[in-house]
């Protein structure tokens, strides 16, 4: 706009060959840099779409990626991915910001001294080759990478008789090793959530973590949603705490920690009857029934008999086992006491499926253990880690930080700094995933292919792994028979591939255009529980004893294990639990503070027998009174600008220990001591009325039951009336349903009037899919050039989101087992038909569309804020300083939508429905001879993201539309309508619920 | 002397010139000045007057202000129809404010330019004659004659004991 | 025009207004910034030489190297491979040095950094694509362009002014807005105005 | 002569022996324009020093962002928007004293309205610099004013910030005329007594009046019409400012009662400022014989009334918000008396409404130094209210999840203290150059010297 750096300015930077050519300011004439020689497939203003995989986490989701002038300006879900099936994570989104992370490393980096300078690759290869030479006794220290990395590196590793140790701060292992115990199956199983009409999870907080996250999120809202038949599917969340998941569940029994296996095992003798179903199990069976898992579990017999009989009954059900957040030095037990019930139930080849070899990666916590035990030996010459950071993601317990030390050379392949990197004597950074080539496996059968989508960011001298290892072969005389890692993975590919399959070509095409290839394995022999080949113990585990509140450290949502700290994005991420952004927080039931006299806001220090750290409560419901919670992710000290110091890191709490026989870190492990330090600050949230909507219209439910007869619901409220044109009412229905006609009489001039055929755009959000995963938040910053604030603004109220995906408890009770009613709703710009902050602008910077868009022209905003108080949504956000200027260092600015105007300061914002999307289809279809807007055909940000498949967006005057169909259930309402008359144009489908809802005034 | 020339009295007191005045017109002189220190209506009874037309330019000015306000903001919406809060693109009742406004603002700038110009404001020429005293305590009767009415004229005032009385050309402006 | 000419008498506001429109231009950032541009290119590319119809010239299509002017929001620079496509043969009659310039950013691999001549403001969106479509002559938005040999743009700043006061319409009318909404506001065959004005259909 | 008889007192006359030939007003009047004392000196740096203070912050915000306010959602309108509506209030008592008192001929008004209409166009000055400063893009505030222009963009006359525009200018440009009208003869009376550049002055800008029978003529009508016209005027300025709240529909806000409720505080606030400003220049220029205990029992007495307006205002407000049984509505009230800014509301009801119970007794209302600090609180409780009527509404709104609270930052204070230091700049000055005290008007009330009457004697 009238300073910072222009959109445009990416249209300088044409060709990528114009190293560094993004001007700032306005001095110098402006240059414009054509392509040396134009890819083709590149039209500058017109994006290019390519497919990869997003290698964010484990469960490696297909990705789409828009480029524009050769940048990657967005990712979003690609929708042929035969596991993720469309729709995005957070953290998938913030991939981009780690692409352009400025902290990147420039070139490879040697240790002189303390310091750490820059070399060349040569250098830095023939040093890296001389010193294995030399000293020899490699360790390769590896996080989870794809078949063929993982193949090159044992290639790698075995030619120098090196060893291999593979470790990821959060891994599936207790699950792993527990199929394998009950099944001998060597793959993750596989959930069929959508089709569950009772699951149930001990503890899994499976659209967070696990397998993947976005297709179990997709699960979730189908299961949930109501069919045809009138009934849904019911979720049960048995756990201490509930996460983002449990939050979703109709029912919370929370047990006790480390009670999973004796609850599941008390359920599965229930249901198994005389426990003869349970094989070789039964006699473990014997010893339990739901007395003794209501003693173990503190919840009352009744709640898990009960539970248990429709466990049996309402098949098929399923149940999952304890995830990274609950591994406890019992977890394996656990999860197998979780698959003998599943077994019982009859939920194995229909809900479950242990046959489908779900990779996970093989990461043990032990084999850690064992490697830094080496490392400090001094039995390790050359350390080389890659894809992971121990340094920070094993607790200081472990030790890691000495025994590294002690490794006569280190190696990193991190790309950007980071706790371990910092130790280390040589640092080759790897390329961003987006720059690379990969594949994945996420099942048996599938093999998808990552694709770098643009030219390695001029900014950063890198240098893909592989390719470094095969170098370094070279030099040491080791030939693994390709130059690069593309003709190595190429090969491989080829080795794998057999005549059935098709023509090899063929496939490898398909694979780059649509992301992945799927074929049919030969399915192995049914799966029958097995005898366990090693002691298990179903007890609730020991816990280290440093006081009288139990500490669940599990991953962040937002930052998993902590590899994603240092994006903007996801530091300003609301938490989708605690709405809570940048710092950490240690969650505390209300009841327990009162105790202790603690308030929402004090610094309390949390000591463990391991450690301790000082951090601020925040009070919440939804956790059991002897039960504290902290989060991964935090207290970074060497990641970056952003990672660094935010926070605290719960590892530091922890025991160096690994639950056997898996293997796993345990999590936890140890109770912790709470005390006040008498310090308090402002949290970072954006929450403020602590989830008490006060009986007021915004996100209401209806019971199943009432479901088909809810015309109560409009007995409240007749017809609204409301003035329109001079004098006259004019009576204007506000109750659910479709909005009414726009423009309303005396406002039909120029392009309003009646007889412009133009379609009028609406959306349509069902909150009994929503989950509140967040995702759509960081898509929408992302598309829309949605600036960053940081800490001090946020606590200031002046966060910048244009998604605010509110929370509400209506009931949750931590004391004892029951219905949970926990309402999450996704709030942006309504675009009302009578929208009150449009009148109120002096200077006509926000007003109606003729497709009735609620537009904000940035360039005619004076920033008086009025629309901003008249807003009844509270959905508009002020630029109050050059956010998108001084937050944005180069090359992030890279990222930036070029369809969107950047702000600068003193200008309000708000959800333009992606008008720049509207308009590149509009121009699309205009273009093939001014044919008609599909429906569907227009996909704003959030819709695009959604798991859950929530949103809908069209043009509602169709009522073919989705939208409209959608529309046209009974469950619709516009919120604040019936009490304001704003005819939104976006509509919301209320939360269904099996309890009868509480109805407060407006309800 | 039969030459035209001004006389001015300073009195002191209210009634003297009151009386001043009123047997000068008894007398048969015509254009008189009255000078006091405020405005005193005994004075301008004396004198004969009837009703400023000041107020016509407040009255045109105002209604001009009307047209202007309604005229105005109905135009301007109408040139470039954007629809706000589902309201009519043409909503009176909002520009009935601005039409208020102009009415005042119009009004009260006819007013004023209408005082200047009918009493002759700005007039910075210095006074013939002039006593400064007038905007202190004292009033004052200018009366123009010539020939032997002067003298007529002189002694009407001195009549009145006035403090003092100048005598300056003819035709003096004032 | 004349319309808006009356109604500036009616306001009586016209000191104001001729203020206002140096600022109207100024603050939108754009033309005032981008600062004098005579000739400064890095190679003297003659566009009456290559599109003029003049015997002797080549006359060729602008769109034959602003490739995606008719497909995309962007015209489009052409690439080096495009020039050096052709003058890989064509030595140029006229002045052989600025054709071998080609080849030094051809073997050098590197962009050849033109100077931007033509520009909005980054907060108004205008499609290419849109306009071609619509029958629109590239001529008139920038001028005569297959007669310069300089390419310079067809207006100065002072553009508003000139078109508020006499009327004159301009040929490039850089950030002044009314210059769009003109053409905009032109009646179609059916008397209804031929393009949208409505605001978000540039400010997005 | 029947009015020379009339019991002065009944005219609002002055009871002073000193004071009893019209050039003694003269006498007293413009010694106030001789050279300066300490006292004034004193008060003119401290006030120029607070000009220095105001313009440093509003430079600060403008260089950095109005984010160097303590601004936020949901609250966006703070200490700004609510010293806007504080100076638009105290200019209102001005008018209302030289124009409302003048058409009805209210007595005791002579004396006073000089001052007061210098205050009223001082704070509208002060006043119309708020709306520039709160917004975050100064440098294009211009685009309120409807002028043709490049774009062929107009204002949003739906808007009521437009509405202030208009009402605001027209405002300041009327009572700007209004005082300078009525300060004419008073200037050609200084003219006459001054010498040198001072002379030179005044001969220019008091136009050359000479006070002849023609031009009082004249001037006496015009003054009455622009006071005819300034009466609504002055009801409709803080009519329209109360509906930049009242047209929107924040809960606390959206009430039918905002327009005469407002007009009462303004009044009530201004009448207080003025009390506030007389009581010292009474003082160090030694007017007691102009500002009698009448004059302050007068103003009192309005404060007095108008407090007991405002008062009633609040009551009704959370009347309304319970009797509504509206949800939202009563959240929004109950959280005005106990929510985060219990404070502010408890302030303002104990400074506008509990304290002035104090003026029924007539000792109060006869004893200066007790309307002073009384004047003072009140001045303190206004401002309160619309701190309150501001911040309190858009923290609580209708979204729970939304609701903030704001705490304004040192920039903001440095702006809404350095306006007082403003508007005492101006007012300053005007003590000195030109007479604080209606002397022709004074002369009116004064028993006009009779020669009859001395001879009776």
């Amino acid at each position: 706009m009238t300073d910072g750096i222009k959109r445009r300015d990416f249209l300088k930077v044409l060709g990528v060959t114009g190293a560094g050519a993004t001007l700032t300011g306005c001095s110098e004439p402006e240059r414009l840099l054509p392509y040396v020689v134009a890819p083709e497939e590149i039209t500058p203003g017109v994006a290019t779409w390519y497919t990869t995989v997003c290698d964010g986490c484990s469960a490696q989701c297909g990705m789409w990626v828009r480029t524009r002038e050769g940048r990657a300006v967005k990712v979003e879900g690609n929708p042929n991915h035969p596991v993720s099936r469309g729709g995005l994570c957070s953290k998938g989104h913030a991939t981009l910001q780690h692409l352009y992370n400025p902290d990147r490393f420039h070139g490879p980096m040697i240790r002189e001294g303390d310091r750490l300078r820059q070399g060349t690759w040569d250098e830095a290869e023939q040093q890296l080759a001389a010193q294995i030479g030399a000293i020899g006794n490699v360790m390769f220290i590896g996080g989870r990478v794809g078949p063929s990395m993982s193949n090159l590196i044992d290639q790698f590793v075995t030619a120098i008789d090196g060893t291999r140790v593979q470790y990821d701060a959060v891994s599936d292992a207790p699950l792993l090793e527990a199929a394998r115990i009950a099944y001998g199956e060597p793959g993750l199983p596989s959930y069929d959530v959508g089709n569950a009409r009772l699951l149930l999870s001990f503890g899994n907080d499976f659209i967070e973590t696990g397998s993947s996250p976005v297709a179990h999120n997709k699960g979730l809202a189908q299961m949930s949603s109501v069919d045809a038949a009138g009934s849904k599917g019911r979720f049960v969340y048995l756990g201490p705490r509930l996460s983002t998941t449990g939050l979703n569940a109709d029912e919370w029994i929370p047990i006790r920690p480390g009670s999973e296996a004796a609850v599941a095992l008390g359920m599965a003798s229930v249901i198994a009857g005389d426990a003869g179903a349970a094989g070789p199990y039964a006699d473990v069976l014997r010893s339990y029934s739901p007395a003794t898992a209501a003693q173990a579990a503190g919840v009352s017999e009744d709640a898990i008999r009960e539970l248990a009989e429709r466990f049996g009954s309402d098949s098929p059900t399923l149940a999952m086992g304890p995830s990274a957040g609950g591994h406890h030095r019992n977890a394996t037990a656990a999860n197998v006491a979780v698959m003998i019930l599943n077994d019982v139930a009859g939920n194995v080849g229909r809900t479950v499926h242990y046959d489908a070899n779900v990779t996970a990666a093989a990461s043990a916590y032990a084999d850690m253990e064992s490697a830094v035990s080496a490392m400090a030996a001094g039995q390790v010459g050359v350390a080389m880690v890659h894809g992971t950071n121990p340094a920070y993601s094993m607790p200081a317990a472990s030790g890691f930080a000495e025994a590294f030390a002690q490794a006569s050379f280190k190696v990193s392949f991190a790309s950007a700094m980071d706790e371990t990197a910092a130790l280390a004597d040589l640092i080759l950074p790897d390329r961003h995933f987006l720059e690379a080539w990969g594949d994945s496996m996420p099942r048996q059968g599938v093999m998808a292919l990552q694709q770098p989508v643009m030219q390695a960011v001029p900014h950063f001298d890198s240098k893909q792994a592989g390719d470094v290892l095969l170098a370094a072969s070279a030099h040491l005389g080791n030939d693994l028979g390709s130059a690069t890692f593309y003709e190595f993975m190429r090969a491989g590919h080829m080795e794998m591939h057999d005549a059935s399959m098709g023509d090899f070509e063929v496939g490898w095409r398909q694979a780059l255009r649509e992301g992945a290839v799927e074929h049919e394995v030969a399915a192995t022999a049914t799966t029958q529980l097995q005898a366990p080949d090693v002691a298990l113990s179903f007890d609730t585990p020991a816990l280290d004893q440093g006081g009288d509140l139990t500490l669940l450290v599990h991953p962040s949502p937002r930052f998993g294990g902590g590899e994603f700290s240092n994006s903007p994005w996801l530091q300003e991420l609301p938490d989708p639990v605690s709405k809570i952004t940048w710092h950490s927080w240690l969650e505390m039931n209300g009841n327990t503070a009162e105790q202790r006299g603690i308030r929402e806001g004090d610094i309390v220090t949390v000591t463990s027998p391991h450690g301790s750290v000082d951090v601020p409560v925040w009070i919440y419901p939804g956790i059991r009174e002897d039960a504290v919670a902290l989060a991964m992710g935090g207290g970074h000290t060497d990641m970056g600008r952003w990672a660094n110091e935010s926070g605290v890191n719960a590892l530091g709490l922890l025991p160096s220990e690994s639950e056997q026989p898996s293997g796993a870190m345990v999590t936890l492990a140890t109770t912790v001591s709470v005390t006040p330090t008498g310090e308090r600050r402002r949290i970072a949230t954006i929450e403020g009325s602590k989830g008490d909507q006060h009986d007021r219209p915004i996100a209401p439910a209806v019971a199943l039951a009432d479901l088909g007869h809810a015309e109560e619901d409009e007995e409240g409220h007749g017809e609204l009336q409301e003035l329109q044109g001079v004098g006259g009412f004019v009576p204007v229905p506000g109750d659910g349903g479709a909005a009414t006609a726009f423009p309303l009489e005396g406002a039909q001039h120029g392009p309003y009037a009646e007889s412009h055929e133009i379609p009028r755009w609406a959306m349509a959000i069902d909150l009994d899919k929503c989950t509140g995963c967040s995702a759509c938040v960081t898509a929408c910053q992302a598309e829309n050039n949605v600036p960053w604030v940081g800490e001090d603004q946020i606590v200031m109220g002046r966060d910048m989101n244009w998604v605010r995906i509110e929370r509400y408890y209506e009931q949750i009770d931590a004391t004892q087992a029951g219905d949970l009613d926990v309402r999450m709703l996704p709030m942006i710009c309504q675009h009302c038909g009578n929208a009150p902050c449009e009148p109120v602008c002096p200077v006509f910077a926000t007003y109606h569309t003729p497709e009735g868009v609620n537009a904000q022209i940035y360039n005619r905003c004076v920033g008086t804020r009025y629309c901003a108080n008249n807003c009844p949504y509270k959905v508009r956000v002020f630029n109050w300083y050059r956010y998108t200027d001084e937050n944005v260092p180069d090359p992030m600015n890279w990222q930036w939508n070029p369809d969107v105007t950047v702000r600068t300061n003193g200008i309000m914002e708000k959800c333009s429905f992606c008008m720049q999307r509207i308009r590149e289809v509009e121009n699309r279809a205009a273009l093939e001879d001014g044919r008609g807007i599909r429906d569907g055909e227009i996909v704003p940000a959030c819709e695009q993201s959604c798991p859950a498949e929530a949103i809908v967006f069209g043009n509602i005057r169709d009522e073919n539309s989705r939208v409209s169909q959608v529309v046209s259930s009974e469950r619709t309402y516009r919120v604040l309508d019936e009490i304001l008359n704003t005819q939104p144009a976006v509509h919301y489908l209320k939360k269904v619920t099996f309890h009868e809802v509480a109805t407060g005034g407006h309800e | 002397m039969s030459t035209t020339g001004g006389l001015l009295a300073s009195y002191e007191y209210l009634d003297s010139t009151v009386d001043a005045i009123e047997q000068l017109k008894k007398a048969g002189f015509k254009g008189m000045k009255a000078y006091s220190p405020y405005p005193d209506h005994h004075i301008e009874h004396a004198l004969g007057y009837d009703q400023s037309p000041v107020r016509v330019w407040t009255l045109v000015g105002g209604l001009t202000g009307t047209a202007t306000g309604f005229a105005f903001t109905t135009w301007t919406s109408m040139d470039w129809p954007l629809v706000v809060g589902g309201k009519p693109i043409v909503s009176i009742p909002a520009y009935i404010i601005i039409a208020f406004e102009l009415t005042v603002l119009f009004g009260a700038l006819a007013t004023l330019i209408g005082l200047f110009i009918l009493s002759r404001l700005p007039d910075l020429k210095p006074a013939v004659v002039y006593d400064p005293e007038f905007t202190a305590g004292r009033y004052g009767v200018y009366v123009e004659a010539e020939g032997g009415r002067l003298d007529e004229a002189r002694k009407i005032l001195n009549g009145q004991e006035p403090i003092e009385l100048r005598e300056g050309e003819g035709g003096a402006d004032v | 025009m004349r319309k808006h000419w009356l109604i500036g008498g009616l306001a009586g506001v016209f000191a104001l207004a001729g203020l206002a429109f140096v600022q109207g231009g100024g603050s939108q950032g754009g033309e005032g910034a981008e600062g004098p541009v005579e000739s400064g290119q890095p190679i003297a590319f003659p566009h009456n030489q290559h599109a003029g119809s003049e015997p002797g010239q080549n006359n060729m299509d602008c769109q034959f190297c602003h490739f995606s002017a008719e497909r995309s929001v962007d015209a489009g620079i052409p690439s080096v491979a495009t020039c050096w496509g052709c003058h890989i043969a064509i030595p140029g009659t006229n002045n052989p040095q600025e054709v071998a310039k080609i080849q030094g950013y051809m073997e050098r691999d590197e962009p050849i950094p033109w100077v931007r001549i033509y520009k909005i403001s980054d907060h108004a969106h205008f499609p290419h694509m849109r306009h071609i479509n619509a029958g629109l002559e590239c001529q008139q938005c920038h001028g005569e362009v297959q007669e310069m040999e300089v390419l310079e743009k067809a207006d100065e700043w002072w553009t508003p002014a000139k078109e508020l006061f006499f009327g004159q319409d301009p040929v490039w009318g850089g950030d002044n807005m009314g210059w769009c909404v003109e053409c905009h506001r032109e009646p179609d065959e059916n008397g209804e105005q031929q393009a949208s004005t409505d605001c978000a259909v540039c400010h997005y | 002569m029947s009015n020379a008889t009339k019991d002065p007192i009944a005219r609002g006359a002055l009871t002073h022996p000193d004071v009893t030939r019209l050039d003694d007003v003269n006498r007293d009047v413009l010694k106030i324009l001789s050279a300066p004392g300490k006292g004034w000196w004193a008060l003119f740096g401290l006030a120029t020093a607070g000009v220095g203070l105001f313009l440093t912050s509003w430079g600060w915000q403008i260089y950095r962002g109005i984010g160097a306010s303590g601004l936020n959602e949901p609250v966006g309108w703070g200490v700004y928007i609510t010293t806007f509506v504080f100076w638009v209030g105290i200019a209102h008592s001005g008018t209302l004293i030289s124009a409302i008192l003048f058409l009805f001929r209210a007595p005791w008004r002579q004396s006073i309205y000089r001052a007061a209409e210098a205050m009223t166009v001082f704070a509208v000055m002060t006043a119309g610099l708020f709306p520039l400063i709160h917004v975050g893009r100064i440098w294009h505030a211009y685009w309120l004013i409807p002028y043709p222009n490049s774009r062929f963009l107009w204002p949003n006359f739906k808007s009521p910030l437009v509405w202030d525009v208009f009402a605001i200018t027209t405002y300041f440009t009327v009572s700007a005329t209004f005082f300078y009208l009525g300060a004419i003869p008073d200037i050609a009376a200084a003219r006459d007594r001054a010498t040198g550049l001072r002379k030179k002055l005044y001969q220019l800008i008091s136009l050359g009046w000479r006070g002849s029978d023609q031009q009082w003529h004249h001037f006496g009508k015009a003054y009455i019409f622009l006071a005819a016209l300034a009466t609504p005027l002055v009801l409709s300025v803080h009519s329209v400012v109360s509906w930049d709240f009242a047209v929107s529909i924040v809960p606390g806000w959206h009430t039918t009662i905002f327009a005469p409720y407002f007009v009462a505080g303004a009044i009530y606030s201004g009448v207080a400022m003025v009390i506030t400003l007389v009581v010292p220049l009474r003082k160090i220029f030694g007017l007691e014989a102009y500002l009698t205990t009448k004059h302050f029992d007068a103003m009192a007495k309005l404060c007095l009334l108008t407090s007991m307006i405002v008062f009633y205002a609040y009551l009704s407000e959370f009347f309304m918000a319970w009797y509504s049984g509206e949800e939202i509505e009563r959240t929004a009230f109950w959280n005005r008396l106990f929510g985060t800014y219990w404070w502010a509301t408890w302030i303002m009801l104990t400074c506008n409404g509990f304290l002035p119970v104090m003026l029924w007794f007539k000792r109060v209302r006869y004893s200066i130094p007790a309307l002073f600090v009384i004047s003072i609180f009140v001045n303190i409780g206004m401002w309160f209210e619309r701190y309150v009527i501001v911040v309190t509404s858009l923290s609580h709104e209708y979204e729970p999840f939304a609701w903030g609270i704001y705490r304004p930052s040192v920039t903001e204070m440095g702006i809404m203290v350095g306006s007082f230091a403003w508007f005492g700049f101006w007012f300053l000055l005007f003590t000195r150059l030109l007479p604080p005290i209606a002397i022709q008007e004074l002369k009116e009330v004064l028993p006009p010297p009779m020669r009859k009457q001395k001879e009776a004697h």
